[in-house]
């Protein structure tokens, strides 16, 4: 789960952080009142994604007039398919210096790690490029949490001694977010030492390891709602699917991410544009299709669907059935392509034939069928498209 | 021969009382698999599936001398079942369960260094299979055919894929290996080749990647080092789109890295033949 | 520092740990009402160690009239040294079965130890001795503690198995007491599982490493005035000393532990009975010599004092003149003999001798001259002894 | 010859800025000690008492080469400080500081398990010296004698007491020892006698302990094995009242050993000769 800023910034100071003083405007007025209480604000698009300042996503407000012209601009606004819900005002700073702390997982040393830099700020990634060794790098041990002397040594070694002791705290506190939060990502750029010497989040980053969302349940209820820009993103995880959003017109569905992933390079192989990538797991059973279904076919740019089950354990014959009562629930009328393979594999495309399904014969015909299927055709009408989980649920 | 597994080795299974644990040590059992006990705290002393279940996995090896344990106990309870196993002397430690926070296997990954005989494969894999001898975890035994390739992969379902349509052509393997997807995983692709490397059984290799991570890479600069087995890799997600990047720690350590562009490269300068599609790999090892 | 029960218990409760209800009396009617709101309680003498039940600390009572009789008979009572200060009146529990809980750390194996029992209840040192295996035990990594697995052969080993989620959340619950309070040893005993089923702490020991005091100040804050039984120990505390009470007449003042011990053993020997153990650490300055002084003259009982001093970096004419300036400054007239060593011992000696203190020429002869000293003198009067803190400080 | 520090030894203290730690560098220097650099975060590049000053103990090494280090910290700050000198690669680790938190030392230890080539003397100790070649930590130089007994202690002043006994008798010291009070610590008596018996300028050594704990009676066990040393132990502490003790668990993991009594008799069994008073060690060594 990536939080938006202005929760992350809630999170982090609920572990001992300095952040400025803020407020979340939903509406362009909420954002002029906000103004007047804290001053001078910077009115912010909130969106989980970076590079909202480029995108004309933060304006600098003096009076409660500009704020509220801030926001007017900026809620609604799409940066990067993400439309911003919401803005956050938060007081303006005045800036001694920018300094870049970060913390993930470094997958390949299987390991976490702090990272600090003097030279923090929006350019930290050609900072990276240009001179590696401006940017401080310590491997805490998972057990034991980063040690003093460690973080002494990152400290220096980043070229910021003089500012030893509170960047010591900070980073301990912005560690916590590990064992508390099983955060996988914990940024704060730019850290700002303001004029008077305190040490501020000037923005902050978190992102929680959904796999372990059952630990905090109460981050899920108090932000999940607000987070994903995607409304079929938003759609498939409350039906508990694995779904990422594209920007083609072919839906495609797979049994196991590599599968799946595999199945997207040859739709598009074929030349044609995967609308998303959803990975049902194993089984493959009668209501996940469905549910995955329902969510793909949401999308009007739509116009066919390819699904690639690899039975392991499941026969093909049940899972041929389980595709075509999807398919009935929900009424859809679009080419849908089927490449089943595993146990009764033949008995399953003998019967999705029967049921007007094209079965492929392997993953490759497949996608050249179902491209070859969705590129003459017409734009689709709602009628082919069938009923929609947002009609259907009241949306 | 083989690698990490054949009949002799003596399993038990961890959480076999569970529905999954059930089903699979079944299974694991109707190939020949050596399933020696099964540990579920609590009901030590009965009985499930015809072999003796204990409360701790000390208790099952001090019983019954497993030297392996496949691992089917429900994410919240699964890294902790690794460590027990490593602990208790367990030499082959096979983890399916799939939904482990990854800070805990970052923990994992720490306790194991304390336990070098304790060699981890997954979590979230389909654990592995020495086609007509044994197998831990649910790779489907019919999809399989004993023979002289060595097949190693990150994903599930095109493992199964690869697998059968290896088998229908007639090429057999001598073991089959599934390292899972999870960024934060036990054996790599590294470690598995150097084992097929060392076994005179296998002689051909098929290595199935995906985009993310370096391990890859690294398998390419071991191959790249000669080797005598003939190798064929795949990396799924050669059209994947970029991921929506939330700030920028993980471009500062990732780089250019990770991406299938980048594996594909590297197995080219390693000599390794690089399949575009699931269905040319067959032909490749002709 | 180690806390009274109700003390302990209310620590435990703080890490989630389940208490019987119970309320702390003063005096015999607090007890009564605090009956009189509990129903039938046990009233138990707070005292900071173990075999108050033996001693008659602990009486039933159903009634307040009981109570109060009980907390009569209680309060103001003396426990192995420990005049008991206040009771603790506890509902009564409904007791099952009785398991044996402790941590401790074994300073043979430079770790901490987690041990339970089904074996619980006052005859536990019994039940080590006749059958040691049926007490369980587990040396957590002190990084990460106790494992879930760890916890789980623990159960299991020790037989209660049938208990097992209650208690691994229970041990890991008074585990806590080691990373939050810096505990040494932290023991429930008896561990009581009532007929109802519940796990409840009956019975529960705590002590705080005195060395991370200034992490636990309110701790310090809350319970420290209450606890040391001995009030020349809590003198001693109050002035920063390591000082022990025994029971003899001969004060007993060194630097160093080794060396305070040994001059212990040596007035022994000599046939003298030590009244104290006194480290005054190095330097032996004036001021903390006055208080070890002090302190030692509180006690009635006492008829002379030793000193002996190793001067390592320190001068012996020093040291001397420190000890001169104490004597002085408490007008203190009881024989004094001091043993100097190291630099400039001669001319301490001769300082000492002039101002009439008696020196030792080594630590044997300083014994076997106090011993000499103090056997044929009459009872001390007030005037020998000079003022005492007591009187000075207006306690 | 000697044990564990000599004037070749390369020293740092850590914490050479406080009044201890300049008071006692100076002591340490003026006896021929090589202290070749200091650390003090924040004050790296400067120069104290005539050595260069560095910011952590990883950058002193770098400059300096330096294999020990002296540690003068306050309480809270040093159990860090071990574990830095240990991480960056000190062989000698001397930690004078009392007051350690206990649960804290428990942790150092356990941290020092993963760097096996660090020994740690301490912490509360007076430290080691080699008379008329270097020392770390406080025993005063001028109470010592080169010479060929080798001394071993957890007591400060009782370690003074019997090493200026043996000064003024002729008798001099090959290394004096003082391992510390602590009930947690670094170097025990029997990892220092083992130093002492392959040590060849060492022919005698004298053992002072203290009750609780057994490390004297493992020493014991050791000497028992045989050694070509004449040893004679004192131990302090033999009239002490039992403590007043709470609880039992400690009880239930002592059982009887940690008297004085239980301590003299192991060194006795041992064949060790056991001093009533310190005054008696003198007279027992000729």
């Amino acid at each position: 789960m990536k939080l938006l800023e202005y929760q992350a910034k809630e999170v982090l100071a609920s572990l001992g952080i300095a952040i400025p003083p803020g407020e979340v405007a939903r509406t362009p007025d909420e954002a002029a009142w906000a103004c007047g209480r804290l001053g001078p604000v910077a009115v912010k698009a909130q969106v989980p994604v970076g590079g909202r300042g480029k995108a004309g996503g933060i304006k600098v407000a003096r009076t409660p007039d500009e704020a509220r012209r801030a926001a007017e601009q900026i809620i609604g606004m799409d940066i990067k398919g993400f439309k911003v819900p919401l803005v956050y005002c938060e007081a303006a700073l005045e800036i001694e210096r920018e300094i870049y702390l970060g913390f993930t997982v470094d997958r390949d040393a299987r390991a976490n790690i702090l990272m600090l830099s003097a030279k923090g700020g929006m350019d930290i990634e050609q900072v990276a490029d240009d001179s590696p060794d401006s940017i401080a790098r310590l491997y805490p041990n998972p057990w034991r949490g980063p040690l003093d002397f460690e973080l002494t040594q990152l400290v220096f070694d980043a070229g910021l001694g003089d500012l030893a002791r509170p960047l010591m705290a900070m980073i301990k506190k912005l560690y916590r977010a590990v064992p508390d939060y099983d955060a996988l990502t914990a940024e704060i750029n730019p850290l700002v030492v303001t004029k008077k010497g305190d040490v501020v989040a000037g923005d902050a980053k978190l992102e929680i390891d959904d796999n372990a969302a059952w630990r905090h349940k109460d981050l899920e209820q108090k932000y999940g709602a607000l987070i994903e820009g995607d409304p079929y993103e938003v759609e498939a995880k409350k039906r508990g699917l694995t779904y990422v959003s594209l920007d083609g017109d072919i839906g495609i569905i797979g049994n196991g991410a590599g599968l799946c992933m595999s199945t997207l390079d040859l739709v598009q192989r074929a030349g044609g544009r995967p609308s998303n990538f959803c990975d049902i797991g194993g089984g493959a059973k009668a209501e996940v299709v469905e549910n995955a279904l329902a969510v793909i076919l949401m999308n009007p740019k739509v116009k066919g669907v390819v699904i690639n089950v690899f039975g392991g354990i499941t026969r093909g014959d049940e899972v041929a059935k389980g595709i075509i009562t999807a398919r009935d629930n929900l009424n859809m009328k679009l080419p849908l392509v089927v490449r089943l393979s595993g146990t009764n594999e033949e008995e399953g495309r003998e019967i999705l034939k029967r049921n007007g399904i094209e079965p492929g014969v392997n993953a490759w015909a497949a996608a050249q069928k179902i491209v070859e299927l969705t590129k003459s055709d017409a734009p689709t009408t709602a009628a082919a498209r069938g009923s929609l989980p947002g009609e259907r649920g009241g949306e | 021969m083989s690698i990490l597994l054949d009949s002799s080795t003596r399993v038990i299974v961890q959480g076999i009382t569970g529905r999954e644990g059930s089903l699979h040590t079944e299974q694991m059992k109707s190939l020949g698999t050596k399933v020696v006990g099964g540990v579920s705290p609590g009901k030590g002393g009965t009985t499930h599936l015809g072999v003796p279940v204990f409360n701790t996995v000390a208790d099952a090896i001090k019983a019954t001398g497993a030297n392996a344990s496949g691992i089917f106990v429900p994410a919240p309870f699964a890294a902790d079942a690794i460590m027990e196993a490593a602990a208790a002397g367990i030499t082959l430690i096979v983890c399916i369960t799939e939904g482990i926070p990854i800070q805990e296997m970052i923990r994992v990954k720490d306790f194991l260094r304390g336990y070098p005989q304790a060699r981890l494969l997954g979590a979230n894999c389909p654990g592995l299979i020495t086609p007509g001898q044994a197998k831990i975890g649910i790779i489907p035994q019919r999809i399989t055919k004993p023979g002289s390739i060595g097949l190693v992969s990150r994903s599930g379902t095109l493992t199964y894929e690869v697998a059968s349509a290896l088998s229908a052509a007639g090429m057999g393997q001598s073991t089959i290996v599934g390292i899972g997807g999870d960024p934060v995983l036990g054996l790599t692709f590294r470690d598995v080749i150097e084992m097929f490397e060392k076994d005179p059984a296998t002689t051909q290799v098929v290595l199935i990647g995906e985009i993310g991570g370096s391990d890859e890479e690294h398998a390419a600069e071991l191959l790249a080092r000669g080797t005598r087995l003939k190798a064929v890799a795949f990396i799924s997600g050669r059209t994947a789109p970029e991921g929506k990047r939330m700030g920028h720690a993980g471009a500062i350590i990732s780089g250019n890295r990770g991406t299938a562009k980048s594996k594909e490269e590297a197995f080219r300068k390693a000599g390794v033949t690089v399949a575009e599609t699931t269905d040319e790999i067959v032909g490749m090892l002709r």
